[in-house]
């Protein structure tokens, strides 16, 4: 199973991200932002970061990249892809997913161990969760807040578009307190947290149980390597 | 000519200056040798002037005046200190020497520490434009000292910050925390380094002159150890980066070593704006760079500028260099010579390149979208020639730029006030009967209160190999995924015990920051130092300097780890009122396994506690 | 050299968050007679040549697509200064 | 109700990271008659009430004090409208 992990210029996840799907159980796969090749991968990442610096909007420049052609043919065409954070704010800006993003009401950026808990468990990147788990994913981000109008929320609450909810606090100001949503399929899915960032134990979120043991993210990608196996 | 009473004519921005004026060439210059030039508004004194009248047997030109001026500023040429630094060097056993790859006089001393790897790290201030403004300055900060890191060859992996603020109820401190915390935030995350601990700490003498130290941490492999000299002759000069403009022209002479009311508004300079992206990309393009072997020396530009970057390569390598200023790539085509000279302009390199590896090396920057010019070449005539509209506009010998400067042994005056200070103990304060209320008001202290609104704004996680960071001691960081190799830093000061007893409040501070990395787990190996202190021409607090490294280079004997680098900050005060000397000093320790790391705070119920120590 | 000026502000119905925080900085200084305050952006765009029918249709493209995100913004005006 | 249109933009000779990333962009998208982007910002102000000298004065001073930070931005425009 081939994961690709796009670097984009001021992407700052990505080794992360490629950790995240080796320690799952795939091969990480480096692509590049200016090529048009998807090198054959089975399914995408677009890491966290700062691409452009998040100048006039977070994610914006980078969804004209070159390689976001190809993401949006087999985005369509029913290839798992997930977006981190800045990549689940630049599948928004290439209307991959619906809605948008803004500064955080709080106009600051927070980085906190945020419980989610999970509403959706039948995408490609949640199938391995059961509907309701909660789970602990470390966040950080300064444009988190996520914003559609009215019909659009009622849509996609309607379809079960909305696959994360924050927990206990609402930490940038979010609509209906939603953390990550999917496209109608549900093979492309983005969330403001950080699942690569709670992969491997002594350098996740703290739990209950034990200061930085939070490995509740690798199910994310295990999900996309079960969806994968079953088609 | 100048007007003596506008002697900032050549350094303005202003509109009517035409851009094809002419520049003060070699020739005019020595031409017109009673020609009057603004040495003082630029920061040199008389002799100095003098001096460099006497170095180059005629007067300076603009441009070289515009080089010494900021290259003899206090910040870059460190003429107070450097008898006194030398103590690093001399007070040392074997074993500090032992592990000890690059010592101190580089961008940022470099340590082995097995298995192949090597740490590089240093610590350096931005108070002054901190002060002016808060948040590019702050930011501005972050991106220097990491610049410094990248230019030793090594992958920055971490950031921490000490801070100093005044007294937390004084109305401009909020503008100046929250900017300087929201400018440290916004640069190290968005460049994608952890931030992995440091020290916020308020105090009303820090009022008017708050201070910003960032210290970074980068690692390498020690093939890919780079310094920053200019060999080989015929060698290409690159400068790449971002464009040059009218950031903080002047910042170098006026912003760092003068006090902030001299000067006054209209000669203020403009501040320099940071732009975190293009340091990122710069990043990972020097270690894209490195890795294919296409770059023989390196240097960064921060302070000076071009004129720090070229007088230094020089120095350092065969000595002699040609430059064509007129191949800078401009932001603001209006700048004169003697602006581009001194511009601060962030997220800027100069490497030095064979001619035979240009291509490729041009190639790599431009895949990274890196703007680059090719502004000359090393060559052996052991000056450093820069040429202007075809014109020499500077021609003189490297070292007397960059290493020759001047140096002073100032005046030292035991301050007689500080027997009072320390005949007035603790016996003279009240007691209050009531335990409840000494602990509330020390709980409800803003030096003790909770720091976790400033570090929930920093990204701890990125990398994802932060093993510790707040609210432990020290931050740890795994180098190595494989063996769990790692590295520990902790950084600490304490004003108040330097005000009271420099020598012993240095050691403390030293102590501190020793104890801090071991009780991580960590064996610490070496230190970096940020001395933060007020006006060197005051003789008092010369003394306090003297004390302050004499103790640190006796106590860092007695713990037999070296001084790798480190910075001086003078002339922090308002108005005659220095600040209490603050030298603030980061411990660096390795560790064989991270996984054996040892975190602060209750581990498990049932543990037994114990007090070690005296 | 011509320069266009684009103009984009959030949609009315989307909560401004920074607007509000500078309304509410207003208020606390007592300069309370400010009933929203509401921050968009503002594009410089210098063009190399002149200014023609078609140049104006690729900025109306471009304002649309890229400087502003029609999910959340709007683009209130497209003006040519010099 | 009135409202007053203020206008800021990054001084000339300061970096505006920003309007650079945009006009590279741009330059990537094959747009390359755009010499130059910069980014400003744009504040409505909402009065309740008319708009007199007094109240321009005061926001002239907002401007300055606030809206915009003096020592890197310009305030290049005060304009009522309604
Ligand atoms: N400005 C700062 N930047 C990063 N970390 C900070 C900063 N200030 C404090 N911290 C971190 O917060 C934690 C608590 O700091 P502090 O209250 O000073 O405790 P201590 O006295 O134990 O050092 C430490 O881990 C410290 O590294």
């Amino acid at each position: 199973m081939r994961i690709g992990v796009i670097t984009f210029p001021g992407s700052l996840d990505d080794r992360d991200a490629q950790r995240a799907v080796r320690l799952a159980g795939a091969e990480p796969v480096a692509l590049w932002h200016g090529d048009h090749d998807l090198a054959g991968v089975d399914a995408i990442v677009l890491p966290g970061g700062f691409s452009y610096g998040d100048y006039l909007r977070a994610g914006a420049i980078a969804s004209h990249a070159p390689i976001m052609a190809e993401v949006i043919d087999a985005a369509n065409a029913g290839m798992p892809v997930l977006g981190i954070c800045n990549g689940f704010q630049m599948l928004a800006e290439a209307r991959l997913l619906p809605g948008a993003h803004t500064r955080n009401a709080h106009q600051q950026f927070i980085r906190r161990d945020q419980k989610l808990s999970v509403e959706n468990a039948d995408t490609a990147w949640t199938n391995q969760f059961e509907t309701g788990a909660e789970i602990i994913i470390p966040l950080k981000n300064a444009d988190g807040r996520f914003v559609a109008d009215d019909e659009t929320i009622r849509r996609i609450e309607g379809n079960g578009q909305v696959v994360f909810r924050y927990v206990d606090v609402n930490p940038n100001g979010s609509m209906n307190d939603i953390a990550g949503v999917s496209n109608e399929r549900g093979n492309v899915v983005g969330l403001m947290p950080h699942p690569e960032h709670a992969t491997e134990p002594g350098f996740g979120p703290d739990m209950t149980d034990a200061m930085r043991s939070g490995t509740d993210g690798l199910a994310f990608f295990t999900s996309a390597i079960a969806a994968l196996t079953r088609a | 000519m100048h007007p003596v009473d506008d002697p900032w004519s050549f350094v303005t921005t202003s509109q009517s200056r035409s851009s094809t004026s002419l520049p003060d060439t070699v020739t005019n210059a020595a031409a017109t040798p009673e020609k009057i030039q603004p040495y003082a508004a630029l920061g040199l004194k008389q002799d100095e002037y003098l001096k460099i009248r006497e170095i180059l047997g005629r007067r300076p030109t603009s441009g070289e005046l515009a080089m010494y001026s900021v290259m003899w500023s206090e910040h870059c040429s460190y003429k107070s200190s450097k008898n006194y630094l030398r103590q690093f060097g001399q007070k040392v056993s074997p074993k500090m020497k032992k592990n000890l790859m690059v010592g101190m006089g580089e961008n940022a001393g470099v340590v082995d520490v097995g298995e192949g790897w090597a740490v590089t790290f240093k610590i350096e201030s931005h108070n002054h434009p901190s002060f002016i403004e808060p948040f590019q300055g702050a930011a501005t900060g972050v991106g220097g000292i990491v610049r410094d890191i990248i230019s030793m060859g090594a992958r920055p992996v971490a950031v921490m910050d000490a801070l100093r603020f005044g007294h937390i109820d004084d109305p401009d401190t909020a503008r100046i925390v929250h900017g300087v915390v929201s400018g440290i935030s916004f640069y190290a995350n968005c460049l994608g380094l952890p931030n992995i601990g440091g020290e916020t700490y308020f105090d009303s003498v820090y009022q008017a002159n708050p201070l910003v130290n960032a210290l970074a941490v980068g690692v390498l492999r020690h093939e890919d150890l780079h310094l920053a000299n200019a060999r080989g002759v015929g060698n290409k000069v690159v400068l790449f980066g971002a464009r040059t403009g009218g950031d903080g022209i002047g910042g170098a002479s006026i912003l760092a070593s003068d006090s902030f009311s001299a000067g006054g508004p209209t000669k203020r300079p403009a501040v320099q704006v940071g732009d975190p992206f293009a340091e990122k990309v710069l990043i990972e393009c020097c270690l894209e760079l490195f890795k294919l072997g296409l770059v023989e020396g390196i240097q960064d530009l921060g302070a000076a500028g071009i004129s720090c970057a070229t007088s230094e390569l020089a120095s350092n390598g065969d000595g002699g260099m040609f430059i064509d200023l007129e191949q800078v790539l401009l932001r603001d085509p209006t700048l004169t010579a003697e602006e581009i000279l001194m511009s601060e302009s962030q997220e800027r390199m100069m490497a030095i390149v064979t001619p035979e590896k240009l291509d490729d090396f041009l190639a790599v920057v431009a895949k990274w979208d890196v703007e680059t010019s090719v502004l000359g070449e090393v060559t052996d005539t052991g000056r450093l020639i820069i040429n202007w509209r075809g014109e020499e506009i500077v021609n003189v010998e490297p070292r007397t730029v960059a290493v020759d400067g001047p140096v002073y042994d100032r005046p030292v005056a035991y301050p007689t006030w500080i027997d009072a200070l320390q005949a007035d103990t603790t016996a003279s304060l009240p007691r209050s009967a009531d335990l409840r209320t000494d602990m509330l008001a020390l709980l409800g202290s803003a030096n003790l209160s909770d720091k976790s609104w400033i570090t929930n704004q920093y990204d701890k996680y990125v990398l994802g190999n932060t093993a510790l960071s707040f609210p432990d001691d020290g931050g740890m960081v795994r180098i190595d995924e494989e063996s769990g190799l790692g590295f520990a830093v902790a950084t600490d000061a304490n004003g108040r015990y330097s005000q009271l007893d420099p020598y012993r409040g240095a050691q403390l501070a030293l102590a501190e920051a020793f104890r801090n990395v071991a009780a991580t787990g960590a064996t610490p190996v070496a230190v970096s130092d940020c001395l933060n202190f007020g006006s060197p021409e005051n003789p008092e607090v010369m003394w306090q300097f003297s004390k302050t490294v004499e103790a640190l280079s006796d106590g860092c004997l007695e713990l037999e780890i070296p001084v790798t680098g480190g910075n001086v900050s003078f002339y922090n005060q308002t108005g005659d009122q220095p600040i209490h000397p603050t030298p603030v000093i980061a411990v660096l320790g390795t560790i064989a396994n991270v996984g054996r790391r040892i975190p602060s705070g209750w581990q498990d119920e049932g543990n037994n506690i114990y007090l070690l120590g005296i | 050299m011509p320069t266009i000026l684009v103009e984009v502000m959030p949609k009315a119905e989307i909560l401004d968050p920074q607007g509000k925080a500078v309304a509410g900085a207003l208020s606390r200084l007592g300069k309370d007679r400010y009933t929203a305050v509401r921050i968009g952006k503002r594009f410089e765009l210098t063009v190399d040549g002149p200014v023609d029918d078609a140049m104006l249709a690729e900025v109306r493209g471009i304002a649309e697509d890229i400087l502003a995100n029609t999910v959340i913004e709007d683009v209130v005006s497209i003006t040519v200064t010099e």
